[in-house]
Formats: structure tokens, C-alpha cells, sequence
């Protein structure tokens, strides 16, 4: 059931002989070398011989009606078999062995590019067999793991440049950095400790400044206490070092 | 097993979501209600008594089947240690960010994405992927950010000089620019 | 089923993408690879003699259970499940080259194929079949790319080898490209 799939340029060959007046849509054929490649079996000629005047004169055929802005590598194959065919009808040196087949690094790319199509003939083989079986679909797992920044990640070094060309692509403007300069809003936060500390008796650090504060807003709330210790409306205490601050509004105690 | 009970099991098997009945049915335009019946009994008296790590399960609106539930703690533990987690396209960007402008605050970075980078910066530092390198002059003194030797070896970098200047970037990864000649 | 059978069939049965052979070995500590083999063996076994709708498939680095062709159609008639959009032609080429050739720069792809490649690597890239595996020497240390696992996978090879050797193919290659001037 898999014979069924022919080479990509085979089909194409077929379908675009049987429209009149030959559109060749660029996707028909997957550059000039494939255009090439199906003349010449079309044309059944050899491909260590090619007549390079009738093939050319085909591929010019072809291309024609192309729209020029996807053509521009055909075109340029095209010239290039311009120039063969007219390297051809020099007269060789006479008696010279080393006579160079203007045609031979055609050749070789063509050969080369034929083994390309062959491959591409595998891996499309490969490529339906493997489309014919479904795998398990992916359901979602709800368990999300506790500790979930020492699993491993998955980001390339192509993830990290496609990232790149991403940000400059987006940051064309240069780049003025405006500095905002904050004050300390040492009022500000002994407001917001009052109002946590009217509502409970104790507190932790943690709880006055959110883990996300900024450096500004630390050293407001740092003052403010430092502020409202001195004043006596709370107590600051350590229970060890580094450990969490506790307050306690308490001050009796 | 016969033929409609290995239809419905590749079909129970490929697809996520339980099966309705009449989904089931229309599998084999030819089979009937009690065909289909009969077939799923085969499936789950197999899958029973000859001892399979699946089951299949009637749920409110058809059939799914599912793994033993005996065997969910080691697939859960072998598939999270082997899935490895995606960095986010913002991570990556902030990351990118850092790599080329190191050391960078936080604010430089927001201004360069335009959006905040404070949650991202934290998780990357988490990760050990960037860390805190020195503080910037200045009000308020920021923070500044470089990446880590972690972060060389998770790219198999040697070193930051190993990275694609900038200018060459853009055209490697640019689709279809003409080559330089 | 041995209880090792049934525990793997469990958690390939779970799994949407195939399981390394050391992670199955993983899923039970006491397990041997000996034992993890015959278990594999076991399985698939009972797929093809029992007549299932699926069967155990070795992949990539690793084992999947699939189903059948013979219930794909029927599958996605019920739409049930999707498959996979087809590579196109000059994605399959530039595949093909990378396949063979790699680590491969753009421009020896272009070379070969005998037109812009940059759209298309890209694709490829942002499909997770190739990747960028270096940088070559040279003009613009340009970026080499090579296969991915997930090239496999998407072929259901278990690895390059499987592909036919280049001296297989009707035309030989001849040893290697000029450096492009």
C-alpha cells in the first residue's frame, strides 16, 4: 500500500504534462535541479550525455510564466545551461586528451542531487508508515512535582539565538535608559505595619514585605520599623541569627 | 481477539478522551450495538484475566482505558524525571537578554522586552541560570545580573565569546536572506 | 503477564512518546536489563500472537507501543485522533542532506539542493527534527545542524544506521564537497 507514493518529481513530471500551457507552480518542483532532473527523464536521455541544447531550451519552456520573484534560482539554472550549451559548440583543441566536458559539474550535481531524491524516497516511505500508527495521546499529567527547579529543562542553544533574533528584532529603538529615581516612603510602609499590627499581635518579616518588594520599598519598610521600635509602639526580635525578624506589638512584654 | 475488539482497542488506545458508545459504533459502520457490546467485554475480560497493566474503565460517557492504578506512583516518578521542562520563550528571551548585556538590571531588561521581568529574573536565579554579579550605580543601586557557569554548561558553551556576535545572529537565523558572497 | 511486564506495559501504555530503554529499567530498581528485555519481549509477544489492535515498537532510543496500521483510517474517520501533517518535498530533501551529511552548514545545503535554505532549516528546527549541533570553521563561523531524536521518532527508525548506507543508493556520493568559495 506504500508503492503508492512516488517520488515527489515524478508527479509532479505527470501533472504538469498534462496542463496546457504549462503553469508550473513553484511547489511542483523543489528547485531547478528537480525541474532538471524530471526533464531528463522525461526526456529519457542520458544523464552522463545530456543534449544540452534540447534540455535547455525545455527548461527554459518551463520556467516560462513563472512568477519572476520565485524564480530567481531558476533563472540562474537556466543561464547556466545557456552557457554549457554554448561552451559546447566551441570546436575541441584538436589532439588534446584532457578535454574538460563542459558538462561534468552539471552532471555531478544532478548525480548528487538524484541520491538526495532517493533518500527522500526512503524517509517519505518511512514517514507514511510511522503516519499510519497512532501513538497513546498525550493526556495531560495533573501532578506538578515539588521541587521542580532541579528537574532538568529542555532549551537549545538554536532556542537560545531564535530568543535573541526575537529581542532584537523587537528592540530596533535604541536604547535610552531612563532611571526613575524612588524615594523611600519610610511613611508610607510605618502605615501599612500599623495596619498589619492592629489586626494581629505578632508578625514576621515575611508578612510586612512581600517577596517580590523592591529594594526601595525593603529599606522603607526596614526604617519604618527601626522607627516605630524607637518610638515603643513595637518590638523587633531575632530568635537566632538570620532568622526571620518577629514582631510583636506587645511592647510591655 | 476478533476483529471489531482490535479495532476498538487501537481506537481506545490513539484517542485521549473516552469514547462515547455511538462513537464506538460508527468505528465499524457494520457492527452493531450489541456487537460493540460484546467486544468491549472481550477487551476488559482480557486485559483481566491475563494479568495486563491496563484496564478498561466505563466512564460516565463511554470508555477509556487506563493504566492499573497500582503502577501510577512509579510511572509518575520515571516520567517526571524524564520529561524534561521547557523554558518559556520569556525566559528564554530574558536569558538571551542577560547572556549579550551582562551584567543588566532589571529594569534595562524590562525596558528591552517591555514587559516585567521580575518573576522571570527570580526563576532563572532559581534555576542558577543567572545570578545577582554586582550592583549598578545610581538611585537605589540595582541589582545587576550575568549569567553562571551553569548556564555555559547547559548551552556546551566554553565560553560567553563561543556565543554568535549579535550582528551575525540576525542574518544566521533570518529565513532565505541572500548568502554574502 | 509477569509482574515486570505489566508494570512496563503500564507505563508505555501512558506514555504519548517512546520510553528510553534505562528509563523502563528504572521503573523497577530491582529490575535487570536481562529482565527488562524479556518482559519487552513478553509483551510484544502477546501483541502479535493475541491478535491486539497495537503493537510494541522499538524507536529512537527506546520502546513505544502504536497502533496498527490496518485502524488508521477508521481511527481518524471518527475523529479520534489526528495524524501528523506531511513534510514537504523540499523540507524531505533538506532532512535528507542534514541526515546524511551532518554537522552540515546552510550553504552546503544550498549548494546541493541548488536553492535557499534558510525558511525551510528553520522550519525544520522549529519542528524539533534538526537542531544546531556547532559552529564550522571559517568565514562567519557558520551554524552546523544535524538530526535529532526527534527525527527518529518521527521515521520510527531506531537510528541512522537504519538508513540505507549512501553506497547502497543506485548513485554513489563522491567523498565530500568543495569548501564553497
Amino acid at each position: 500500500m506504500h508503492n503508492d507514493v512516488a517520488p515527489m518529481h515524478a508527479r509532479s513530471a505527470e501533472d504538469a504534462g498534462e496542463h496546457v500551457g504549462f503553469i508550473v507552480e513553484l511547489p511542483e518542483f523543489s528547485g531547478p535541479l528537480d525541474l532538471l532532473l524530471s526533464l531528463i527523464r522525461d526526456e529519457q536521455v542520458d544523464i552522463y550525455d545530456i543534449p544540452i541544447a534540447r534540455i535547455a531550451e525545455q527548461f527554459l519552456a518551463r520556467i516560462h510564466g513563472m512568477r519572476i520573484d520565485d524564480a530567481a534560482e531558476y533563472l540562474e539554472m537556466a543561464a547556466r545551461l545557456l552557457r554549457i550549451k554554448a561552451q559546447m559548440l566551441l570546436p575541441r583543441p584538436e589532439g588534446m586528451e584532457a578535454w574538460e566536458d563542459p558538462r561534468a559539474e552539471l552532471v555531478r550535481r544532478l548525480l548528487e542531487y538524484q541520491q538526495v531524491r532517493e533518500v527522500v524516497d526512503v524517509l517519505e516511505r518511512l514517514s507514511d508508515d510511522r503516519r499510519n500508527r497512532f501513538a497513546r495521546s498525550y493526556v495531560q499529567v495533573q501532578a506538578e512535582p515539588v521541587d521542580r527547579d532541579d528537574r532538568p529543562f529542555a532549551a537549545t542553544l538554536a532556542d537560545l539565538f531564535a530568543a535573541v533574533d526575537r529581542v532584537l528584532r523587537q528592540a530596533t529603538r535604541p536604547l535610552v535608559h531612563d532611571v526613575i529615581p524612588r524615594a523611600l516612603d519610610v511613611d508610607g510602609a510605618m502605615r501599612s505595619i500599623r495596619a498589619v499590627m492592629a489586626l494581629r499581635s505578632r508578625a514576621k518579616w515575611g508578612d510586612i514585605v512581600s517577596r517580590d518588594a523592591e529594594p526601595w520599598q525593603i529599606l522603607s519598610v526596614l526604617l519604618a520599623l527601626l522607627e516605630l521600635a524607637k518610638s515603643g509602639e513595637l518590638r523587633i526580635a531575632q530568635p537566632k541569627p538570620f532568622a526571620s525578624m518577629e514582631l510583636s506589638g506587645d511592647t510591655a512584654s | 481477539m476478533t476483529p471489531l475488539a482490535r479495532l476498538l482497542e487501537a481506537a481506545l488506545f490513539a484517542s485521549a478522551r473516552p469514547i462515547p458508545s455511538d462513537t464506538l459504533s460508527q468505528l465499524d459502520p457494520e457492527s452493531t450495538p450489541a456487537g460493540v457490546a460484546a467486544a468491549l467485554d472481550e477487551i476488559r475480560e482480557r486485559y483481566d484475566n491475563e494479568g495486563h497493566g491496563v484496564e478498561l474503565v466505563a466512564v460516565s460517557d463511554g470508555w477509556q482505558i487506563l493504566t492499573r492504578p497500582e503502577y501510577t506512583e512509579a510511572i509518575e516518578r520515571a516520567q517526571l524525571a524524564a520529561r524534561p521542562q521547557r523554558l518559556s520563550g520569556a525566559a528564554l528571551e530574558t536569558l538571551a537578554i542577560v547572556a549579550y548585556r551582562q551584567p543588566i538590571g532589571r529594569l534595562e531588561i524590562e525596558d528591552i522586552r517591555g514587559v516585567g521581568a521580575g518573576a522571570i529574573l527570580k526563576s532563572l536565579q532559581e534555576r542558577g541560570l543567572v545570578d545577582v554579579t554586582g550592583r549598578g550605580e545610581g538611585m537605589g543601586r540595582p541589582l545587576l545580573y550575568g549569567t553562571t557557569p551553569l548556564f555555559l554548561e547547559h548551552f556546551a558553551l566554553r565560553h560567553l565569546g563561543e556565543l554568535p556576535r549579535a550582528d551575525e545572529l540576525t542574518v544566521a537565523l533570518r529565513p532565505a536572506l541572500p548568502q554574502a558572497s
